[in-house]
């Protein structure tokens, strides 16, 4: 499937681009960073330590090991500072 | 239930007196607004970054919860993305209700939400420096005692 | 700190910006504003009596209470007496401070206190009969739970 | 010595008054409630039940058991309902 990825805040500053589109088979959030990680050094370095990351499937904060079946957009970040 | 993501300035009076003129049988209207703090008086500006979409959803579902958990005749939240400088306002919830504490309480929910749940990224340029801004304890902490109220 | 006792109308708007004007460094400014409620839409008017002298040392004492307490940069009360309308502003409190948990407390503190120990009376005019409004237990337990905590 | 007494809300209509001047030797609240009740019927009726009222001398809430020596002002009303 294709997925659209988004980045926010330092991740996006770390990988270099806010959205990208992403060819996977990727079962789950957690795959798909495998999958990138392992893909260039920068997206290792940004998706090193993925506990202090969160993820959201179409819109929707979910967990590293949410299905992905059926999903358009992707979008990992930093923590939220808003308020 | 009146939601505003936007990256012009705004009056919180002028956005208080609207949001009360609207609701009726209201005897309680709070409101919080957050302001741009300086930084060792140093902040040379505040952006904040958001993920358009999901930024409505989720302030959209956060007006949605509080409503459901207390009796509140409106609901306004408003918050700025963009470059904005020390002391503007940045955002501003209101809640309107028969009674005080359900106001009050919706209110300080809305935030305790709106801070962790929100998809909005603080970054500061202090002296020439830019910096995001990291999220704390406190604030997850914060959610948690709404969940086991 | 701003303490205003008066019998003319106020629009909670304008006092909320002013305020919010005069407060350095705060992050975070709460409002709450009192409405006068309608009584089963026959509210002809509300006239709220007030002791001259005590009410201003009672909400001097309340303000100060709360400046003892939190973290605040500064408090404002507003207050009227007289005749008030339905759906009016009756009063209002609003609360500066760095952090908006602290903000947010002081203003139900100054809210709880100001309820039951700031000297106001209202009467409710409702179908061509005077009624004084009843103080309520609830009111009376609000003020226990901030002695205990 | 003499006071002035203030009575406030449902209390100063019941006895037809806001303020009087009184001369009196009560040692405390509970005591001028007393004297004032035993002066006329519509004190009698208005101070019925002092549990159901406050007081404050010299502008402070305090007992009905508080001390009056060097007061000037004593005022007697119900529950405030402000706010």
């Amino acid at each position: 499937m294709t997925l659209t990825v988004l980045y926010f805040a330092w991740l996006r500053e770390r990988i270099g681009e806010g959205r990208e589109e992403v060819e996977t088979d990727a079962a789950t959030p957690a795959e798909l960073v495998e999958e990138l990680r392992a893909r260039e050094e920068r997206y290792a370095v940004a998706f090193q330590d993925i506990s202090a990351l969160k993820v959201a499937v179409d819109q929707e904060l979910v967990g590293f090991d949410a299905p992905l079946a059926g999903a358009k957009e992707v979008a990992f970040f930093p923590p939220m500072t808003g308020g | 239930m009146d939601i505003r993501v936007q990256s012009e300035p705004f009056q919180p009076g002028a956005l208080l007196d609207a949001f009360t003129a609207g609701v009726s049988g209201a005897g309680a209207v709070v409101s919080f607004t957050g302001l741009v703090r300086d930084v060792d008086d140093a902040l040379e500006h505040m952006v904040i970054e958001h993920y358009p979409g999901m930024t409505e959803r989720a302030l959209t579902k956060i007006a949605q919860d509080a409503q459901d958990r207390w009796p509140l005749s409106d609901v306004l939240i408003l918050h700025r993305y963009g470059e904005l400088r020390a002391e503007e306002p940045i955002m501003m919830v209101a809640t309107a209700s028969r009674h005080r504490k359900a106001a009050f309480e919706a209110a300080d929910f809305l935030m305790d939400y709106l801070k962790s749940r929100a998809p909005f990224w603080k970054n500061e340029r202090v002296a020439g420096e830019d910096r995001w801004v990291a999220a704390t304890e406190e604030d997850e902490d914060a959610l948690k005692a709404w969940e086991t109220r």
